[in-house]
C-alpha cells in the first residue's frame, strides 16, 4: 500500500515536470508546425542559469527565476529570429534537423562554460518528510507537483482564453493566411518559442532541484516525445494526460515489474495508443480533404 | 542527374531513360571512376577506413532517403534495423556456420521483414506521429537487443570473426584496402539498384505516396501496399548496411545502434538531399567526414586559442551542431541541390537565365 | 507592346473620387530571377468597385500580393515602383499593419484555416479589432448559410461554403479596401450573382472600397465601376466597365462564349486558336 | 494538328454506347451531423458526357468521392457494368459493386478521376505524373524495378508510347519534363486531365475541371473533354458550374441539392425546370444591384 | 605503414614515444573521464619534465570519443596509422569493441574498465587491468558488508544497463553462491533518463535490502542516496569504483554521508606514499593536491604502468614494438605503487592480465572519503 502511494506521487511529481516540458514542446507544434529536438537543452540551459544565479552569483531565489525568465525569454526570440524564421516555408524535416543541430550546440555551450561534472546546488524547494497514508514523502516532490500545477494551469487558461490561441492556431494553419488577417506570424512565432523556453526553464530547475545539476538533465528531451504523442501533438490538455501516464506507470514499472523494462515502456504504451488513436489521445485530425 | 541537358535530342524512349546521357555526364563519370581506382594507392590506411566507413553510410543512407526522401515517411528507428541487420548476419555467419556472403544476403531479408512489421503503424499514422513511433521501434529494438542473452551469450557484445568466404581472406596487413574494394563494389551496386527503382513504376509510386496520397489510390496505387513496400525495401539496405557494419569492426554491441545513429542518418540525407540517391551519397559521405574535419579544425584552431584547447571536445560538437544550422539555413534542399544549381550553371554558361 | 496600349509609366487615373489606392509603376520578382510584374500601375478611387481581368499567369494574384504585402513570404519582392495607401506608401509595409490600417484581401484558392471552426475561423479574421461580436452577426447577415455552420470544421467544408467563408473573414477586419482574389471561383450561379450582389451592397451602403480579380469577366464588369485588363505583367487596357464592355478584344476574350462572343457553341469552337494578343 | 493517327483507345470501357455503364442506387452518406447525400439515384450510359449541377455543398463532390471509393456510403450502392468480352464469360455482363471496393480497385476496374483543388504530385514531372496513369497497367516487381535491364525497362518504354499519345492529345509536349507544382494553373488542370486519360478509363470523372478559367481557356478546357470524348469515346461525369458549358456539352445533366436528386435529364429540360432555377441556376441574366 | 604492430619508425631511434589516448571528454561518462583524462596528460607532462623514459619524451595523443564507440574505432585507426606504441583506452563499451582489434595489431592497452573477462590473456592477450577486476571489487564490497552487517544481511546490486554495468554482477551472485560470503543477492538494472530510483528502491526494500551496491556513474548514484535519505529508508550504499569518488561525494551531499566507497585507486588527499609524485607535480603546477580525486590518480597510474612497461623493454634494449612491451609487462615483476592501488603491488604475468586484486574501502565522513580498510582483499 504505502509503496504504491510511494511510487504514485514520485511518479505524479515526474509527470508534472515532464508535462511542463513537453508544454513547450507542444506549443511550438501548434504555432509553427516544428517538432523541436533541442527540448532538452533548453531544460538544460534553464537549470544552469538558475544555478549562476542562485549559486554562482548568490542571488535570492525569486532573483535567479526572473533573470532565468528574461534569459529563457531571450533565448526563445534569439533561436527563432536567427535559426527558424529563415526556415519558415522549408519543410518541416529540414527544420527538425536544424532542430537536432540547435540541441548539439547549446548542449556544448553549457560544456564549454560547465564542463561535464556535477554542480552541487542547495536544495530550493524545502523538503520536509511527509507522510501520506503511511508513505513518506519527501516535500519538494509535493511543491514540484504543485508548482507544476499551477504554471500549467496559467499557460492553459492562457491559450483557451486569450485570442492568441486562435492567433498560434491559424499561423499553424496557414502563414499566408493569417498574415491577410492581419497576424503577425514572426511575433507568433517568437512568442510560442519564448514561453517554450521559459516552461522547460521551470522544468529545468525542478528537475535539476530534486536530482542535480549536471547534463543529464538534457536527457529528459527525449522522455517529451512519448509524453507528447501520448496526449496529441497539439494538445495542451494532453501535454498534461500524457506526462502524467508515462510518469506514473514508469514508476510504477519500475517499482513493480523490471526497472530495466522503465526505460522503454512509454514507447510501448505510445505504439499501442498510437495504433488505436493514431493522433494520440486529444489530437487534432489533420484534415485530407479532396 | 537532376541536371536539366540543354541542347540534347532522344532519338528513342530507350535512350531518354539512359542514366548518363549528355558529354558531360560520361566526363564525370569518367573522372569519378578514375579517382575511385586511385584511391587505396594514395590514402593511408587511417583515411582509407574513413572512407570505408562512408561507404558504408552510403548503403545505410539510400535505405533511409528510400523511405524518408521518397516515399516521405520519416523514420528515426535507423539504429534498430542496422543492429538487426549486423546480428542477424553475424550469428548465422559465425554461429550457425553459414558462407557470409548468404548471412548477409539473409540478413537483408530478416531486417526488410522486420523492417515492414515495423511499418506496420505507418498504414495509420502520418507525418510526425510516424517519425515518433519509429523512434519507439528504435528503443524497443534496442531494448530487445540489449536485454536478449542468447543474442551475445550473455556477453554484452559479440567477436565477428574475420572476413572470409570461398577461398577469400581478409589479411591483416591488407585489412583497409581489401574492404574498400568490396564496399565499393556494394556501395555502387546499391546506388544502381535505387536508381533502377525510381526510373521505373515502382518507385514511382512511392513517389506518389509522398506527394499525395489520397490521388495516389484514385489512380490505382494501392498506398498501403506502397508504404510497406517502401519499408521492405528500405530496411533491406540498412540491414545490408548493418552487416557490412558488423563484418567491417568485426565486434557489435548494442551500444554502436542508439538513437544518435539514426540521427546521424537521418542527418546524412537532410544534408545530402531528401528523395535523391545521389544526395544520400554526398550526405554520407559528408556527415562521416565532418567530425573528421571538425576536430582537425578544433586542433588547429585550439593551437592559437589556448582556451579553447581546454574546451576542443566540447568546441567541436558545437561546430558540428553550427554547421548543420548554418548549412540548411543557406541551402535546405541539401548538397544534391548545391551540385545541380552547379551543374545547371555551368550547363547554361555562358548564358544565365 | 503596341502602339495603342495603355501608357504603363505615370499612374493612370480613372474617372471620379481620390484615389485611395494607387500602385505606381512596379516591378515584381521572384527568387531574384523571375520578373512577373514588369512596371505595373492602377488606381482605385474611393468608395469605387474595380475590377482587374487578365488571362492565367498575367500577374493579377501576384498584383495583390505585391498590395497586401504577401511576396515576402513567397521568396518575391517589389524590387522598383511603390504602392501608396490613401498618400501614404506602404510599399516596405507589412503585411499586419497592412491590415491594421484597413486594406484587407480574401486571398486566392480560399485559405481558410482548415482545422478551425468556421466561427474561429471568422474571430481570426477580426485579429486587429475589438468589435468582433456586431462584425460576425454582420458577416452572418450576409452570409446565411456561414452561420448555420459556425461550429463547423472548416476544412470539411465545400469548395464553395470555405469560399463564402473566406469572403465573410475578410470582412471581419472591418477593411476600408477589400481585395478579392476570383470570389466567383467554384462557386455556384445563384451565389455568384448574390455575392456580386453583396458587394455592389457594401459598397453602395458603407462605401466600402474593392479591387477584385475575376476571370467571369461579365459578372465582374457588372458591378465594377472601372476596369483594368492585364497581360504579362502590365496593364494593356484600361476604361469604364461599360467602355470595356463594349470592347470588341474583350467581347472576343472575356465575355466568350453563348453571349457577345458572338459563337454559339462550344461544340463550334475552332481548334486551339492562335490569339490576338495585345501585346 | 493531330496528324498521326492513335494506335491506343483510350476508352477501355467494353459496354457499349447507349447502355447503363455506372448505377448510383439509393445512395446515402453521412458525416457526423451533416447529410451529404440523402439516397440519390441515377444511371450514366456509356458513351456520354452527364453532368451533375447544384448549389455548393450540395454533394456533388461527395457523390463523385463515392464513386471512386474515397468515401464510402451508409446506404446505397454503387455499380459500374462491364461486358467481359475478352476474358472468361464471354460477352456476359459484369457488374461490380463499387461501393465495397477499396479506391485502388475501383481506379482498376477503369473508373479515372480529376480533383475540385488540383492533386497532382507536385514534386514530380508531368511526364512522371502521366506514367503515374499508368500504374494500373503495369506490373511492378522489386526484383525487375531493381534490375531495369529486361523487362523493367521493356514495360517502361511500351507505356511510355501510349502516354505520350495523351500528351500529344492534350498538347503537354512543352511541359513534359517540368514539375508539375511550378506550371500555371490551368495547364495543371489539363495534366489531371491527362493522368486520368492514361489510365485509359472505362469511366473518367471531372470535378470542376473549368474552375478558375477565363472564358478564352473554358473553351479550350471545352475542347479537350469534347476531343477525349468524342476522339476517344471515352464516357465522363462531368461537375462543373459554368451552366453555359455544362448545357452546352453535356448529353445528360443529373441536379443535386441538399443532397437530394432534384431533377435528371436531358439539359433542355432541366434547364427549364423551375425547382432548378429557384435552387440553383437562378432567374436568367438575374437583376445585380447596379449603384 | 600498414596495419602491422608498432613496427613503425617510432619503434627504434630516439624520437618521442607516441601513445595514444581515446578519452571521454564530453560523453556520457565525461564526468570522471575528464579528469581521468587530466591525470595522464599530467603523468606524461611529469616524466617528461623529469627527461623522460631513457632520454626519449612521451609523446601523448589524446582525444575525446564522447563514449561513442564508432568515435573511438575511428580514433583507433588514426593512432594505429600514427604508429602509437600503446593505446590508454576508456569505457567497457569500447575495450570490448577494440579487445580483439588490439590483439591483430599487438598493441597494450590499459583502458577505464576493469571487467574479468579483459583479464584472460588468452582471451585479450594486449589488455592489462591496473585495476582489481569489477568483479573483484564486489567481492570485496560483499566481504565488507557480510563483516559490517553480518551474515545474512540483504544486498541489492543496482547497476548501469550495460556490458559495464553488468559486468560484476554474474561473479557477485556465484560468490554469494559459493558460499565465499553469507548475504542475500539481487540485482537490479538502473534505466537512464529517470528523476528517481524509488521504484527500484521499492524493489529492494521488499526484498528487505540493507545494503546498495552501486555499479554506475556518480550523479545515479549520488540520486539514488538522495532517494534514500529523502524517504529515509535504513539502506547502507555500497559505491564500486567508478561512483566511488567525490563527484559522488558532491553530487549526494548529505544523502552521501556514511556510504562505502570501494575505490582502488586512493585519492591524493589519502596521503600515501605513491603520492608523493604527483603532489610534488601539483604543487610545482600551483594546483590544490587534495583537489584531485581518484580518477585523476587512476589516469596518472595507468600512464605510469604503461610508461614502466615502455621503459622496462627499452632497458632490455629491445625494439619497442607491442609484443615487446606486452612481454615486458607480464614478466618485469612488480610494479609498487606505494600504497596507492590497493594493498600497492600490481604485478602482470603471462597467465593473468589482472595487475591486483585488493582495493581500499572508504567512508563518507562529513563530506570527505575517510579510509577504512587498506588493500581489502577479496
Ligand atoms: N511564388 C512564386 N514563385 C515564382 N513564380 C511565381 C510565384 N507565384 C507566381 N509566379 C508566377 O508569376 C506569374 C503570375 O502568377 P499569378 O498567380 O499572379 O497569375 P494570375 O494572373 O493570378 O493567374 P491566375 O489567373 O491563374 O490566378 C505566373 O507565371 C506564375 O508562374
Ligand atoms: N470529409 C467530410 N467531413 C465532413 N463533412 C464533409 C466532408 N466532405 C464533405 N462534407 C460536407 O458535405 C457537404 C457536401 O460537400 P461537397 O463537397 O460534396 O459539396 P459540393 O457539391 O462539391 O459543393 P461545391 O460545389 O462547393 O464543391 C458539405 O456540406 C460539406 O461540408
Ligand atoms: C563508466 C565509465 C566511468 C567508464 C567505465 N570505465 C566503463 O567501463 O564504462
Ligand atoms: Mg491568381
Ligand atoms: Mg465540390
Amino acid at each position: 500500500m504505502s509503496t504504491a502511494v510511494n511510487l504514485l506521487i514520485f511518479g505524479l511529481a515526474d509527470g508534472a515536470i515532464l508535462a511542463l516540458a513537453a508544454l513547450g514542446f507542444v506549443l511550438i507544434y501548434k504555432a509553427t508546425a516544428v517538432i523541436n529536438f533541442a527540448q532538452g537543452e533548453f531544460l538544460l540551459v534553464g537549470a544552469y542559469t538558475f544555478y549562476t544565479c542562485f549559486v554562482i552569483f548568490q542571488l535570492p531565489i525569486t532573483v535567479g527565476i526572473l533573470v532565468g525568465v528574461v534569459v529563457a525569454v531571450l533565448l526563445g526570440i534569439v533561436v527563432e529570429r536567427l535559426i527558424l524564421r529563415p526556415m519558415i516555408g522549408q519543410s518541416h524535416i529540414s527544420i527538425i534537423m536544424v532542430t537536432i543541430g540547435l540541441s548539439g550546440l547549446l548542449n556544448a555551450i553549457v560544456q564549454m562554460f560547465f564542463g561535464t561534472g556535477v554542480r552541487a546546488q542547495p536544495a530550493v524547494l524545502p523538503s520536509p518528510p511527509v507522510s501520506i497514508l503511511g508513505a513518506t514523502i519527501p516535500g519538494n516532490r509535493l511543491l514540484a507537483i504543485l508548482i507544476a500545477a499551477i504554471v500549467l494551469t496559467v499557460l492553459t487558461i492562457f491559450f483557451q482564453k486569450s485570442k492568441h490561441g486562435i492567433a498560434m492556431r491559424s499561423v499553424a494553419d496557414d502563414e499566408q493566411a493569417a498574415m491577410t488577417v492581419g497576424i503577425s506570424v514572426r511575433r507568433v512565432y517568437a512568442m510560442s518559442w519564448a514561453l517554450a523556453a521559459v516552461s522547460a526553464l521551470i522544468a529545468g530547475i525542478l528537475l535539476a532541484d530534486i536530482t542535480a545539476v549536471d547534463l543529464h538533465i538534457a536527457s529528459f528531451g527525449l522522455m517529451v516525445f512519448p509524453v507528447v504523442i501520448l496526449g496529441g501533438l497539439d494538445s495542451v490538455p494532453g501535454t498534461i494526460i500524457g506526462g502524467l501516464t508515462i510518469g506514473i506507470v514508469t514508476q510504477l514499472v519500475s517499482g513493480y515489474l523490471d526497472p530495466g523494462l522503465a526505460e522503454v515502456i512509454p514507447y510501448i504504451i505510445l505504439v499501442l495508443i498510437l495504433l488505436i488513436r493514431p493522433y494520440g489521445i486529444f489530437g487534432e485530425k489533420r484534415i485530407e480533404r479532396v | 542527374m537532376a541536371a536539366t541537358q540543354t541542347g540534347l535530342h532522344h532519338r528513342s524512349y530507350a535512350s531518354e531513360l539512359r542514366i548518363w546521357t549528355s558529354r558531360a555526364q560520361w566526363i564525370r563519370l569518367g573522372l569519378l571512376t578514375v579517382l575511385l581506382l586511385a584511391l587505396p594507392w594514395v590514402l593511408d590506411n587511417y583515411w582509407l577506413s574513413i572512407v570505408n566507413t562512408a561507404l558504408i553510410a552510403v548503403v545505410g543512407a539510400i535505405g533511409l532517403n528510400i523511405l524518408v526522401g521518397y516515399t516521405g515517411q520519416i523514420s528515426l528507428g535507423q539504429g534498430g534495423f542496422l543492429a538487426v541487420g549486423a546480428y542477424t548476419s553475424v550469428i548465422l555467419a559465425d554461429r550457425a556456420g553459414l558462407p557470409v556472403p548468404l548471412s548477409i544476403a539473409s540478413a537483408v531479408i530478416v531486417t526488410a521483414v522486420v523492417g515492414t512489421f515495423f511499418g506496420l503503424p505507418g498504414l495509420r499514422l502520418k507525418g510526425l506521429y510516424l517519425a515518433i513511433a519509429t523512434l519507439a521501434s528504435q528503443q524497443i529494438i534496442l531494448f530487445i537487443v540489449r536485454r536478449w542473452g542468447w543474442l551475445t551469450e550473455g556477453r554484452g557484445f559479440v567477436d565477428v570473426s574475420r572476413l572470409e568466404f570461398l577461398g577469400f581472406r581478409i589479411q591483416r596487413e591488407t585489412f583497409e584496402q581489401q574492404w574498400y574494394w568490396i564496399l565499393l563494389i556494394i556501395a555502387i551496386l546499391a546506388v544502381l539498384v535505387a536508381v533502377n527503382l525510381f526510373r521505373s513504376g515502382l518507385g514511382r509510386s512511392f513517389m506518389a505516396v509522398r506527394d499525395q496520397d489520397i490521388a495516389a489510390a484514385a489512380i490505382g496505387v494501392n498506398v498501403a501496399r506502397a508504404k510497406l513496400t517502401a519499408f521492405a525495401v528500405s530496411s533491406g539496405f540498412v540491414g545490408l548496411a548493418g552487416a557490412l557494419t558488423a563484418h567491417y569492426t568485426e565486434v557489435i554491441s548494442w551500444e554502436r545502434f542508439t538513437l544518435d545513429v539514426s540521427i546521424l542518418y537521418l542527418a546524412m540525407i537532410i544534408v545530402g538531399g531528401l528523395g535523391s540517391v545521389a544526395g544520400s551519397v554526398y550526405g554520407a559521405v559528408f556527415i562521416t567526414f565532418l567530425p573528421v574535419v571538425v576536430r582537425g579544425f578544433a586542433e588547429f584552431a585550439g593551437g592559437f586559442a589556448p582556451f579553447l584547447q581546454a574546451q576542443l571536445p566540447a568546441f567541436q560538437n558545437a561546430v558540428f551542431g553550427l554547421v548543420i544550422i548554418v548549412f540548411l539555413i543557406i541551402e535546405p534542399r541539401g548538397l544534391n541541390h548545391i551540385w545541380t544549381r552547379i551543374k545547371d550553371y555551368f550547363g547554361y554558361w555562358p548564358f544565365r537565365y | 507592346m503596341s502602339p495603342q496600349a495603355a501608357p504603363a509609366a505615370e499612374p493612370a487615373s480613372p474617372a471620379a473620387g481620390s484615389p485611395l489606392l494607387v500602385l505606381n509603376n512596379i516591378e515584381v520578382i521572384y527568387d531574384e530571377v523571375i520578373l512577373v510584374l514588369r512596371g505595373l500601375s492602377l488606381s482605385v478611387p474611393e468608395g469605387k468597385i474595380v475590377a482587374l481581368l487578365g488571362s492565367n499567369g498575367a500577374g493579377k494574384s501576384t498584383t495583390l500580393k505585391a498590395v497586401s504585402g504577401l511576396l515576402p513570404s513567397e521568396r518575391g519582392e517589389i524590387s522598383s515602383g511603390s504602392v501608396t495607401f490613401e498618400g501614404r506608401d506602404v510599399t516596405r509595409m507589412d503585411a499586419p499593419d497592412r491590415v491594421k490600417n484597413g486594406m484587407s484581401l480574401c486571398m486566392e484558392g480560399r485559405h481558410v484555416f482548415p482545422h478551425l471552426t468556421v466561427a474561429d475561423n471568422l474571430i481570426a479574421g477580426a485579429y486587429t479589432r475589438r468589435d468582433k461580436a456586431e462584425q460576425i452577426e454582420l458577416v452572418y447577415e450576409f452570409f446565411p448559410k456561414l452561420a448555420d455552420m459556425r461550429n463547423r470544421t472548416a476544412g470539411y467544408l465545400s469548395g464553395g461554403e470555405q469560399q463564402m467563408l473566406a469572403i465573410g473573414r475578410a470582412l471581419m477586419a472591418k477593411p476600408r479596401l477589400l481585395m478579392l482574389d476570383e470570389p466567383s471561383l467554384g462557386l455556384a450561379p445563384l451565389l455568384v450573382t448574390e455575392i456580386f450582389g453583396q458587394i455592389a451592397r457594401l459598397n453602395a451602403e458603407i462605401g466600402l472600397t474593392v479591387l477584385v480579380i475575376e476571370q467571369n469577366a461579365r459578372r465582374a464588369l457588372e458591378v465594377a465601376h472601372h476596369g483594368y485588363i492585364m497581360e504579362q505583367g502590365r496593364i494593356v487596357l484600361e476604361g469604364s466597365s461599360t467602355e470595356l464592355q463594349e470592347n470588341p478584344d474583350v467581347k472576343e476574350f472575356y465575355l466568350g462564349v453563348g453571349g457577345e462572343g458572338g459563337r454559339k457553341s462550344y461544340r463550334e469552337v475552332k481548334h486551339y486558336k492562335r490569339r490576338k494578343r495585345w501585346l | 494538328m493531330r496528324t498521326r493517327a492513335y494506335q491506343h483507345s483510350l476508352s477501355s470501357s467494353t459496354v457499349p454506347s447507349g447502355e447503363p455503364l455506372l448505377e448510383v442506387d439509393a445512395v446515402s452518406l453521412r458525416f457526423g451531423g451533416v447529410q451529404a447525400l440523402r439516397s440519390v439515384s441515377f444511371t450514366v450510359n456509356s458513351g456520354r458526357i452527364h453532368s451533375i449541377i447544384g448549389p455548393n455543398g450540395a454533394g456533388k463532390s461527395s457523390l463523385l468521392n463515392c464513386i471512386s471509393g474515397l468515401y464510402r456510403p451508409q446506404e446505397g450502392e454503387v455499380r459500374l457494368h462491364s461486358r467481359s468480352a475478352e476474358d472468361t464469360g464471354g460477352g456476359a455482363d459484369r457488374t461490380h459493386r463499387l461501393n465495397s471496393l477499396p479506391p485502388y480497385r475501383i481506379a482498376r476496374l477503369g473508373v479515372a478521376r480529376s480533383f475540385q483543388n488540383i492533386e497532382l504530385f507536385s514534386q514530380l514531372t508531368v511526364l512522371e505524373n502521366l506514367m503515374l496513369g499508368r500504374h494500373v497497367h503495369m506490373r511492378h516487381s522489386v526484383l525487375a524495378s531493381a534490375l531495369w535491364f529486361g523487362p523493367g525497362r521493356r514495360q517502361e518504354i511500351a507505356h511510355r508510347e501510349l502516354v505520350e499519345e495523351v500528351i500529344d492529345l492534350l498538347q503537354l509536349q512543352a511541359h513534359r519534363k517540368q514539375p508539375v507544382g511550378s506550371l500555371a494553373y490551368g495547364i495543371q488542370k489539363r495534366v489531371e486531365l491527362g493522368r486520368a486519360l492514361c489510365l485509359q478509363p472505362a469511366l473518367l470523372l471531372l470535378d470542376e475541371p473549368m474552375a478558375g478559367m477565363n472564358a478564352e481557356e473554358k473553351e479550350d478546357m471545352a475542347r479537350y473533354i469534347l476531343d477525349v470524348h468524342e476522339l476517344a469515346g471515352v464516357s465522363i461525369v462531368l461537375i462543373e458550374h459554368d451552366m453555359n458549358v455544362v448545357m452546352d456539352i453535356s448529353s445528360h445533366v443529373s441536379v443535386l441539392d441538399f443532397g437530394k436528386l432534384i431533377a435528371d435529364g436531358h439539359p433542355d429540360e432541366v434547364k427549364a425546370d423551375p425547382r432548378v432555377i429557384e435552387a440553383y441556376l437562378g432567374a436568367e441574366d438575374s437583376e445585380v444591384a447596379q449603384p | 605503414a600498414c596495419g602491422g604492430g608498432g613496427g613503425g619508425g617510432a619503434a627504434e631511434g630516439d624520437g618521442p614515444i607516441p601513445i595514444g589516448v581515446i578519452a571521454d571528454l564530453s560523453g556520457a561518462t565525461g564526468d570522471v573521464g575528464t579528469p581521468y583524462n587530466q591525470g595522464m596528460l599530467a603523468y606524461v607532462d611529469w616524466i617528461n619534465s623529469a627527461g623522460g623514459v631513457e632520454g626519449r619524451e612521451i609523446q601523448a595523443i589524446s582525444n575525446d570519443y564522447a563514449y561513442e564507440i564508432p568515435q573511438a574505432e575511428e580514433l583507433y585507426r588514426r593512432y594505429l596509422n600514427e604508429d602509437v606504441v600503446a593505446v590508454q583506452g576508456w569505457g567497457t563499451g569500447d575495450t570490448e569493441a577494440l579487445r580483439t582489434r588490439v590483439a591483430n595489431d599487438e598493441l597494450p592497452f590499459i583502458s577505464g574498465s576493469f571487467s574479468e573477462e579483459l583479464a584472460d590473456p588468452a582471451e585479450s592477450p594486449y589488455n592489462f587491468l591496473i585495476a582489481p577486476t569489477y568483479s573483484d571489487q564486489m567481492r570485496v564490497a560483499l566481504n565488507y558488508i557480510e563483516e559490517e552487517g553480518g551474515a545474512g544481511s540483504e544486498v541489492a546490486v543496482l547497476h548501469h544497463d550495460s556490458p559495464f554495468g553488468a559486468s560484476p554482477v554474474a561473479d557477485g551472485q556465484e560468490w554469494v553462491d559459493s558460499g565465499e560470503v553469507d548475504l542475500g543477492y539481487q540485482s537490479y538494472a538502473m534505466p537512464t533518463g529517470t528523476s528517481n530510483f524509488v521504484g527500484i528502491l521499492s524493489q529492494a526494500q521488499s526484498q528487505g535490502a540493507e545494503y546498495i551496491v552501486i555499479q554506475n556513474v556518480a550523479s545515479p548514484a549520488s540520486q539514488v542516496a538522495h532517494d534514500i535519505a529523502a524517504q529515509n529508508l535504513d539502506m547502507k550504499i555500497v559505491c564500486l569504483n567508478w561512483c566511488a569518488n567525490d563527484l559522488f561525494i558532491t553530487g549526494a551531499g548529505d544523502a552521501g554521508e556514511g556510504s562505502v566507497l570501494v575505490q582502488p585507486f586512493a585519492p591524493v588527499s589519502a596521503d600515501k606514499p605513491g603520492h608523493a609524485d604527483m603532489r610534488a607535480y601539483l604543487e610545482e603546477q600551483g594546483e590544490d593536491p587534495d583537489s584531485k580525486g581518484s580518477a585523476w590518480v587512476q589516469g596518472w597510474l595507468a600512464m605510469h604502468i604503461m610508461v614502466e612497461g615502455i621503459r622496462h623493454t627499452l632497458e632490455q634494449g629491445n625494439d619497442l614494438t607491442g609484443p615487446n612491451i606486452r612481454e615486458s609487462l607480464e614478466t618485469m615483476g612488480p610494479i609498487d605503487t606505494g600504497g596507492v592501488i590497493g594493498a600497492g603491488i600490481v604485478e602482470f604475468s603471462p597467465e593473468t592480465h589482472a595487475g591486483i586484486h585488493s582495493s581500499g574501502v572508504y567512508e563518507v565522513q562529513d563530506g570527505q572519503m575517510v579510509e577504512i580498510a587498506e588493500g581489502a582483499e577479496p
